[in-house]
This record gives C-alpha cells, structure tokens and sequence, in this order.
C-alpha cells in the first residue's frame, strides 16, 4: 500500500478524513462486502484503502453502524445489540374455528387419540389442516403410534398448550359430571340409564396421561 | 434545438424551394414538423428568433411568421395537423383584433388582452422548459447519490395470538359430549351400519354428474348396503338429507311425481 | 410493546447518545425513508426521534453518508460529491421523452395539476402513454378530484420522485419561488387577474405548498 505514496504522484492524494469519508460511502452503497483491494481500485490514485478502514473502524466504534469485516470484505452492518429494533412485532388475535377447538378439546381430554377417534367423537370427519394448524400452533404434537391395526399415529397437547391455559396438567380439564355440577353445560339431558357413565372418560385419562 | 432553428430561419425567410438546397432543407423541414410539439411549440421557437424577453415580445410579429410558417409548409405540401391550423386561424383573428381599433360593442377580451394571454402562455411554457431542465440536471439517486446498497430487513414478526380462552374449550367439548348424550343408542352400536350425511354427500357429489338424466335416489345407495334393512335405510335417510342438501345449494333438481313416489333427481344445469 | 415492561430502566428512556445510534441504526438498516413516526414507533419508550434526528443529522455532516429528508421521511444517502466513485452501483438512467420530461415538470410545478391543465401549458395533448410511464416510474400519482365541472382528476409527484431528485420537498424544486414570484405557477397572466378565474391553480398551489 506504501508504494503508492512513494508514488511520484501528478495528483496529490486526498486527505486520510476524505478517503476515510469515500470509503464509508461506498461501504454504505454497495451491495456486497468489498474487499480492501476493491476499495482501494475504487479510491482516486493515491489513497489508501487499509488505512482508511483503519479510521473509519474507529470512528464507527460505539455507533449504531459498525465496519464488519466478512469473509475476506468489509461492510457495514448495524450493530448487533440493536438488532432488536429491526423487529416490530405485531399481535394478531385470532380465533379458532369451531372445528379446530371442538378437535383441540377432544385431544386435550382424550390425549393421546388417534385421529379416528377424534372424528369418532366429532362425528364428522376432521381436516387435515385442523390438525395441521394445531400442531403449528404448538398446541398439539404427534405421539407415539398406536399398537392396533394400522398402527395409527396419536396426538397430543403439548407443555405450550398447558401453559397457555393455564393448566399443570391436562387432567385439570373438568370432567362432565362436574362441567354439569358448575352449570356449564345447560342442557340437561335425559338420563339414559348406562349412558350417563363420565367414569370411561376419566379411566381412560387417568391411564393415558400417566406415562 | 440549434438544428430546428436553423430550418425555421430557412423557412421563415422564405427561399426558392427549388434549389437543391432548399429541397434538401424541406425534407429536413418534414421530419422537424414532426418533432415540434404542435403549434405553442413552434411559436416558441419563432418567438426566439426576436431574440427579446418573452414578456415583450411583439404578438403581432409573431402570428405574422407563424402564418408565413403556416403557409410555406401548405407550398411544401407538408401536411399539417389541425391544431397548427387552428392556431393559424386564431393568430389571424389575433391579428385582425390588433390592427383594427376595438368595436365598443364587443364585451370580449381585447387583442391587447389576447396578445398578453398568448405572450404569458409562451413565457410559461418556457419557463417549465428552464424548470425541466434544471430538474433533471440534479443530483439523481442512483446516478449522483446513493441508498443503503444491501439493505437489512427490517422485519415485522406477526405474533398470532389466539384468541381462546379454557372456557371455550371446555365448553366445546362439552357439546360434543352432550350431543353424544343424546345420540340414540341403537346407532351408537351399529354404527358400522350406519352411512352418515358426509358420506352420502360424498357419494352423490362423485356419481351425480355421471348420471346425465333423472335418476332414481334409491340407485345411490351404495353395494352392500342394500341387503341390510337397517343399513338400507340408514342409507337411504342419509342420502336424501344429502339430496336436500345439493339442492338447497343449487347443484342438483329433485322431482317426485307424486306422494310416495320414487323421488328422482339430476345434476343441475351449469349455467352458460 | 410488551418489551418496554420489561426494561430495567421502567419508565426512563435511552439518553440521547444512545437514542441517536439508534436512530442511525434504523435508518441505516432500510433503504427507504421512515418517518418520525415510524421511528419513533420502533424506538424504546419515551425516547425523542425527532430530537435524535437532529443529533444524527449533525454528526453526519460532511460524512460520506448524510442525513436527508426526504418528503415525509427520513434516509441516509451518499454525499452527492461521491458519486463518481459509484459508477459500478449507478443505475442506467431510463430515457425519458422530452414530452415526458416536461410533463413531469408541469406535474412537479403546479401540482396538484388536470391533464387539461397540462395540455394547456404545453400547448399540445399529453397521450395517455406518458402519464403511464410516469405513474408506472413511481414520479407521479393520483391525487384528488378537482371540484370543477366534470370532476376531474388531478396528478401531483409522489415522496419516490422527491426521493429521486433529492428534495425535501414540492417547495424545493429548483426556481420554484421565482416562477411563482413571475406569476408563471397561473393559470392567467399577472395583469389579467380578474379576467378569468384566478382561482383555479393559484389557490391550490398556496394550500400545498404552505403547509
């Protein structure tokens, strides 16, 4: 790089604070790191271009925008601890469809089930996007499969799901009979003697949830 | 500009066009008419060669050489777009308006006021000529000045939040456990001879449009579940809510010819 | 937002170097201009951008990268005088027609402005290509209807066209005071105010411009 100032050069070089100033604009308007060699091609005869990276490195020390060195170039890129601001984040409620909380529900109670079941309960086949939803949500996970013909794959809530509502544990989730007890659910059904039999569900809970 | 002007100093002055010069030059004229923005343009170019300030340049100077321009174009069977007529017609009307002395009836614009309107129009169109100029002889970005060459993203992240409460999904299940209540118990364990509403929905959406004409609903009802009374008839009541279901959403038509007679029913015309 | 709670300083804000870089780091990071708003949007609570605008602005004085309004917004841009270094980033300027150039002009100078208006100025139609480059370039936009018989539609410039020729804003186009000083912003000449309706351009051009 001295060469060029042992030069005997027709055209005095710039000052170091104007090469340093050249330097930053055309860190700042390029679209790929430029290595010094590039810059320095760049630059008007005379110039040096690693010194010039010398002093703007410092003088951008501490700055919302640092000289980086990457690879075998130099950029400038907004420093790291600020990266933060880069980022807006917008909340966007939305809301479940019917769908998807009704197989939510039935998963959170009956984990883990088999899509199947799920539509078994439902009485209406369940889309695959429902459950594709709910397993991007990070509501619902895939479990293990089944060991019954097919060998089904099993969904079930996840430790997100629990968080989110609330709850320690999925068994929280009130059962019918006390759903009922609380005047949750309205309807008063007529008492089919054998059907009214909540005690199914919670066995098959208690066994399900206990692994 | 320096080009044209030459041509107009040609014509205006007016030189045998049979020289081999001035033929030379008609054919330039030809193109160059055709590079004027109509008739305030050429005004324009003919008001510079009075080379004095727009504001007092002499209007009536002016619609002299430009009905001379109109003429030596007519003699060079250029044709001419209607406007630079229109415009000649005017300046002779302009011209006529200043050299005669203003008729007291006439509550219109004097030449005077004409005059001033067409010298303001000229100046004006020269001065956003200057102004244009000036614009684009500035620093251009991208030319002259620069922005961020690879831009970071500045990225929004969308955070869905879901807008479910425990409640609802209590709740929710709840009404699927309710509705399981009430399901009647017979179906509850043959439910393998069962054909639910989807399932008749879905047969009829795939067979109705290969059946062209009335068909009979009974001819839906899937094999194997005709020998069975019970899953026959399960069939059958979930075909025909599935029938009224197609026909409420404007695909198929049902007909029945009379009560208790076969109902039979076709695919809807597509509308055209 | 909810990051704010988080802060450990709850209620107090960046001081103002801090806010500063900030500032510059946000402005840094896009290419396009961001308004105080949008800034003062993305920066901590209780932070001043308007203030730490003027404190950027400052710093980058005779830098190789400048502090510039621009319409609305704000952007960092090379210093002009640099350019010649930038001949890879420069762009090929599109070709414009003169009838497209002195369009735009009219468009930039009596703004908000009809096609009649234009062709009036101009002397000759403006065909309908024209106006479509323009608007297709990002220059010019449509603006509001006018109140006058049939309505019509007026075009003004738009921030990109601002942007482009680096201009605050409107009132800083070149010999814009002069023209208007001349009377050439009018619709009539000066000494036949009265004649026709002096209203038309004249009065528009002071309620944009005096803003």
């Amino acid at each position: 790089m001295t060469q060029h100032l042992d030069d005997p050069v027709l055209f005095s070089a710039p000052p170091m604070a104007e090469q340093e100033r050249m330097i930053e604009a055309l860190l700042f308007a390029t679209s790929d790191p430029m290595t010094v060699k590039e810059l320095q091609d760049r630059l008007p005869h005379g110039c040096d271009a690693a010194q010039a990276l010398v002093h703007l490195k410092k003088r951008c020390e501490g700055r919302g925008v640092n000289l980086c060195r990457i690879g075998e170039g130099w950029a400038m890129r907004t420093a790291p601890d600020l990266g933060y601001l880069m980022q807006i984040e917008q909340e966007t409620p939305r809301k479940l469809s019917r769908a998807a909380i009704e197989t939510l529900a039935i998963i959170a109670y009956h984990h883990p089930v088999t899509r199947a079941q799920i539509e078994e309960i439902r009485g209406v086949s369940v889309s695959k996007g429902t459950l594709d939803l709910l397993i991007d949500m990070g509501w619902v996970r895939l479990g293990r499969r089944k060991m019954t013909p097919g060998r089904p794959v099993t969904f079930g809530v996840t430790d997100e799901f629990l968080a989110h509502f609330g709850l320690e544990n999925a068994r929280d989730l009130p059962g019918i009979k006390e759903l009922r007890a609380a005047g949750l659910l309205d309807s008063t059904p007529p008492s089919l003697d054998g059907l009214d039999d909540p005690d199914g569900l919670d066995d098959t809970q208690a066994q399900l949830f206990d692994d | 500009m320096g080009d044209r002007d030459q041509n107009q100093f040609d014509l205006t002055r007016g030189e045998d066009p049979q020289t081999v010069a001035a033929r030379v030059a008609a054919e330039a004229l030809i193109v160059d008419v055709d590079g004027f923005e109509g008739p305030l343009d050429v005004l324009l170019t003919l008001s510079r060669t009075q080379k004095v300030d727009l504001r007092k340049i002499s209007i009536l100077d002016l619609a002299q050489q430009y009905l001379a321009f109109v003429e030596r174009a007519k003699a060079l069977r250029i044709e001419l777009a209607a406007d630079y007529l229109v415009m000649a017609a005017w300046l002779a009307f302009l011209k006529s308006r200043l050299l005669l002395p203003p008729d007291p009836l006439d509550d219109g614009p004097s030449g005077e006021e004409m005059a001033a309107h067409l010298a303001f129009q000229l100046e004006r169109l020269a001065a956003m000529r200057d102004a244009a100029a000036q614009l684009m002889a500035r620093d251009q970005l991208g030319r002259d000045f620069f922005a961020r060459g690879m831009p970071e993203t500045v990225s929004k992240i969308s955070i869905v939040k879901i807008d479910v409460t425990v409640m609802e999904l209590i709740q929710a299940y709840a009404r699927l456990r309710t509705r399981d209540e009430f399901r009647p118990f017979a179906m509850d364990r043959d439910r393998d001879r069962v054909f639910t509403m989807e399932q008749a929905l879905d047969r009829m959406r795939g067979l109705i449009g290969f059946s062209g004409d009335w068909s009979d609903l009974s001819s839906f009802v899937p094999p194997g579940w005709q020998e069975d009374g019970l899953a026959r008839r399960s069939a059958t009541a979930a075909l025909f809510a599935a029938a009224l279901e197609l026909a409420r959403e404007g695909k198929i038509e049902l007909r029945q010819t009379g009560l208790f007679e076969p109902l039979h029913l076709r695919q809807k015309d597509q509308p055209q």
